[in-house]
């Protein structure tokens, strides 16, 4: 008891009397961490919104319409509405008359006069498919094109060579996006675990002066750690704090562009990313300690 | 059974068998045999650059001898595994020639941490105490405050001879306790040293201070040149052996 | 003669001496300093990159579509396609004829059946007015809009709602862009600086033994500074070279498909990037050593 | 006209007028006031936080006086501006109570920066000469190539000793040079400190060996608690004064 006790004692407020001690020597580790930390908070951020408006641009692309035959009967069409609602790969259908497609193409220049001139409409109506993934519209396409409720000639909207040019470029964009926010993560962390590192370095007189009097290693390694966990959850709070700001004053400044350019970034999640920096600067100050002190401590 | 041990069978505390260092090409101590009984001050006298530190630094496994055997307190200083290096250290209380404080702890401060090191158990009142009585026991008791750098260099030097004492070691070994020190705390220092003593720790005090060494009529152990050249038992003066062979 | 070369073999050979002895110390700051200048210098091209993207879409959304009349006589076209050309806002002027228009717009779907439907082709011909900005549209559509070359009812393509709203996200996009690399370049900036400052700390000892001995300024300072130009030369070398080959690797592995991700980044643009790199790492770590020292000398 | 300074009338190379200096609310050395000719080879003594080292960081202007004036080789360290200091320095050799080497040069390098601190006109050939010279003086010959770390503690003294006396300045200042040495190495650094004293060189030496300063019989300053108790002249033997004063 005496000992558990006593043992928190020199390590919490040990450490934090050191850690007030060192504060000069520990400044540009502190400024380091605070702004990678800073700059991971809000890259993550944008990493997060930007998934989601590949998601939106994705949704927006699997969107397959059928263009169905004039003379097909409403039994053919919702037949083939419930063979397309029964695939797995489909989120929704909806339908679009000959009518309504009229009045779309309206708004195109040249076509109102067009129109005017022949009586008949001949713009077909059809089911627009929602497909869960982009990838999945062309076997969808090939579901439906022998469907007798589908126009022969145009069956659908689908065009190979542009889908697969959409995929490419979605696909090059998540990969460039991810290895760059990794790239931006691998640095955050490891200059700021040199940072640490460097501060432990300075300090490495002291890690032999505690061993030599006769500390265990728990008592040699324990401030140090807590040090570096000070260090850190410092500059994960300051950090974690200005993310917060920010992001709350992007989205209450412009609720509705904002929404538009970074979508799904709510007050929730912003709330969710500043507790992660806190807990990642503590995290990577004290394990970032520990590391550097075991190498000291093993020669 | 209890009493079968006899005060003449006591085992050292302190054991050299044939103990060699070298730093690269250079032998800093060569084949050193050693005794030193519990209870026991003795003196390590001999040129600059002769082995003294080294010897010191075997005891307390700063350093691992090439070859030869360490013994200290039982446990095998040569072959000590790195997490027992901590157990050996709590039970020998040492002065560094170069004092080795903690730069940022009050000098209070670094006498109770070599306290708690020893013995969790003790609270802070207690260990506030015991740093206070060992503070004052050098003359420091009203620096208790000050930091390393606020201190002269003699006052550094009982501080880390405060710190080395205050836990009662079974073994103190003191490099040149008495370097910076004039004449007066020089006494006081040894005067210290000698009740330590006196209450059954084995002290080893390498040190250059002829006065102190003559007057003490203690044992005397001669290093030159890394070799130990003789062993004065107390008692009995003599002119030291190293000035005689220089 | 002999004090110039005294010093300058001083200050050179001691540095480099020193700044062999003291590397394990360095090697946190080697290591951030080398990640955030390669970090810098990647993102510093995809910044150049994205300018140039954002260039050709701001040259794409600003083709402006002057429809004519099919009436209007050679001269009449003649004529305005003169005035816009003498227009400085405009970089140039091509003729689309009915022919091309149709052919156009029989690649969307319903429509060959319906301009089968029909004899009369209802497409206008137009003159495709390239403007060198996009703010500048709306004036050259109003400069053209009352022509007597030009269709009353489709004067032109320009359609106010949707070039604000480029305007306005292609603003947004260079202002968020513009801020998220500044606030690498100052994280990199500061980052580096802290690290070569934390090194220096960790050897203040040294700083005031060489004043207690009496060395004058230049010569304290001087070694420390070219100890802080080395470390920053190789980081910056080290990131200038690796800047170069992922460049170079980026350009030669996908050479058609990695020019329209990121124009404008050839050879020539990737080496002066990986110099640059090289130059501002050893001027970060020699100013910031500078200026720390100044910190320790003046107390 | 050359030959009308007559010897007497030589002026002092240290004077302290009324100089006082505390630490906080700490008074380290007060109301001071001396002067040292040159060629003088002066012992200050007195015990442990006496303010010895105080007194010679006055000199050095490692601090400033907190009141009176410290006037080194004609200039005033009390109010030189912080970029005289390195000019004040030059003439001043010190030897540190702490030794002060730095750490990433060897012990050769160290001496000869030193040396080229004072005269970059010195070529790096004989910078290396008479470092070598400095170093075989202090008994260190052979061990020019080792970093201080690898030194003992009295082979560390004597470079610092060897880095103050090499650039043979107007003024040397030692504090404690031999604390950490035997008999025989002290007696040959103090005659090191004679020799120089005897080419014109001022010598103010901080000890506690009492032994060293009867025999030599120069003048004693005796400071305790910060003042100046005693001043004994050269050539005459007595008992230390702060001793008789404790
Ligand atoms: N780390 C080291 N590397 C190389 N040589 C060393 C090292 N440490 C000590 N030495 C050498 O070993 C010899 C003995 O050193 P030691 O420190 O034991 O001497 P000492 O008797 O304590 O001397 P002093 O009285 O001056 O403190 C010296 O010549 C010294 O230069
Ligand atoms: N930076 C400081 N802050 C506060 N007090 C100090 C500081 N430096 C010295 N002192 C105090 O001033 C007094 C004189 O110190 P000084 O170092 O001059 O003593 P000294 O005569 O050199 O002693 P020693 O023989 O032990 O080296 C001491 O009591 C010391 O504690
Ligand atoms: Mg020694
Ligand atoms: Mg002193």
């Amino acid at each position: 008891m005496v000992v558990t006790r006593n043992a928190g004692r020199y390590l919490f407020h040990g450490a934090f009397r050191n850690w007030l001690r060192n504060l000069a020597g520990t400044a540009p580790a502190l400024g380091s961490m605070t702004l990678l930390l800073l700059l991971s908070g809000l890259v993550g951020l944008s990493g997060f919104a930007m998934r989601n408006l590949a998601i939106t641009e994705a949704h927006d692309a699997s969107l397959l319409h059928v263009y169905l035959r004039d003379d097909a009967t409403d039994d053919q069409v919702a037949a083939l509405r419930a063979r397309i609602e029964a695939d797995h790969r489909v989120a929704g259908v909806g339908y679009t008359t000959k009518a309504q497609a009229l009045a779309r193409a309206q708004r195109r220049p040249g076509l109102p006069e067009l129109v005017d001139a022949t009586d008949s409409n001949p713009f077909p109506a059809s089911l627009d498919v929602q497909v869960k993934q982009v990838s999945d519209v062309g076997a969808i396409d090939a579901l439906v094109h022998d469907d007798a409720a589908v126009d022969p000639g145009y069956p659908t909207s689908y065009d190979q060579g542009a889908y697969q040019r959409i995929q490419q470029v979605m696909l090059g964009a998540a990969i460039a996006g991810a290895a760059f926010l990794l790239l931006l993560g691998f640095v955050a962390l490891t200059v700021t675990a040199n940072s640490i590192r460097s501060a432990i370095h300075a300090r490495r007189d002291e890690v032999t002066i505690m061993q030599l009097v006769g500390a265990p290693r728990w008592m040699v390694r324990g401030p140090f750690v807590i040090e570096g966990a000070l260090t850190g959850g410092f500059a994960g709070l300051a950090a974690g704090i200005v993310t917060l700001l920010i992001s709350l004053a992007l989205i209450s400044a412009g609720s509705s562009s904002f929404a538009q350019v970074a979508p799904g970034v709510t007050v929730e999640v912003a709330i969710v990313a500043a507790l992660l920096v806190f807990v990642v600067g503590i995290a990577l100050g004290s394990g970032s300690s520990l590391f550097s002190l075991r190498k000291h401590l093993e020669s | 059974m209890p009493g079968s041990v006899t005060f003449c069978e006591l085992p050292s505390l302190v054991e050299f068998v044939g103990v060699t260092r070298s730093y690269g090409s250079r032998v800093a101590v060569e084949d050193i045999h050693l005794g030193l009984d519990p209870g026991e001050l003795v003196f390590l006298v001999g040129p600059s650059g002769a082995g003294k530190t080294t010897l010191l630094k075997l005891i307390n496994r700063e350093i691992r001898p090439t070859c030869g055997e360490v013994w200290v307190d039982g446990l095998p200083a040569h072959q000590l595994s790195a997490s027992k290096v901590a157990d050996l250290r709590r039970r020998v209380g040492v002065v560094f020639q170069d004092y080795k404080l903690l730069p940022r702890l009050t000098a209070l401060e670094n006498v109770a941490f070599a306290l708690q090191v020893t013995d969790l158990r003790i609270s802070d009142e207690e260990a506030r105490d015991r740093g206070l009585d060992a503070l004052d026991a050098v003359g420091l008791g009203d620096r208790a405050d000050a930091f390393p750098h606020q201190l002269s260099g003699g006052q550094q030097q009982r501080v880390a001879v405060a710190r080395a004492v205050v836990s009662q070691p079974p073994l103190l070994i003191a490099d040149e306790p008495t370097g910076n020190l004039d004449v007066e705390t020089a006494w006081q220092i040894t005067d210290l040293l000698e009740d330590i003593a006196n209450f059954g720790t084995t002290v080893l005090v390498a040190t250059h201070n002829v006065e102190i060494v003559k007057r003490m009529q203690r044992r005397v152990l001669t290093l030159v040149d890394g070799r130990l050249v003789r062993d004065q038992p107390a008692g009995r003066v003599g002119r030291l052996a190293w000035a005689a062979w220089s």
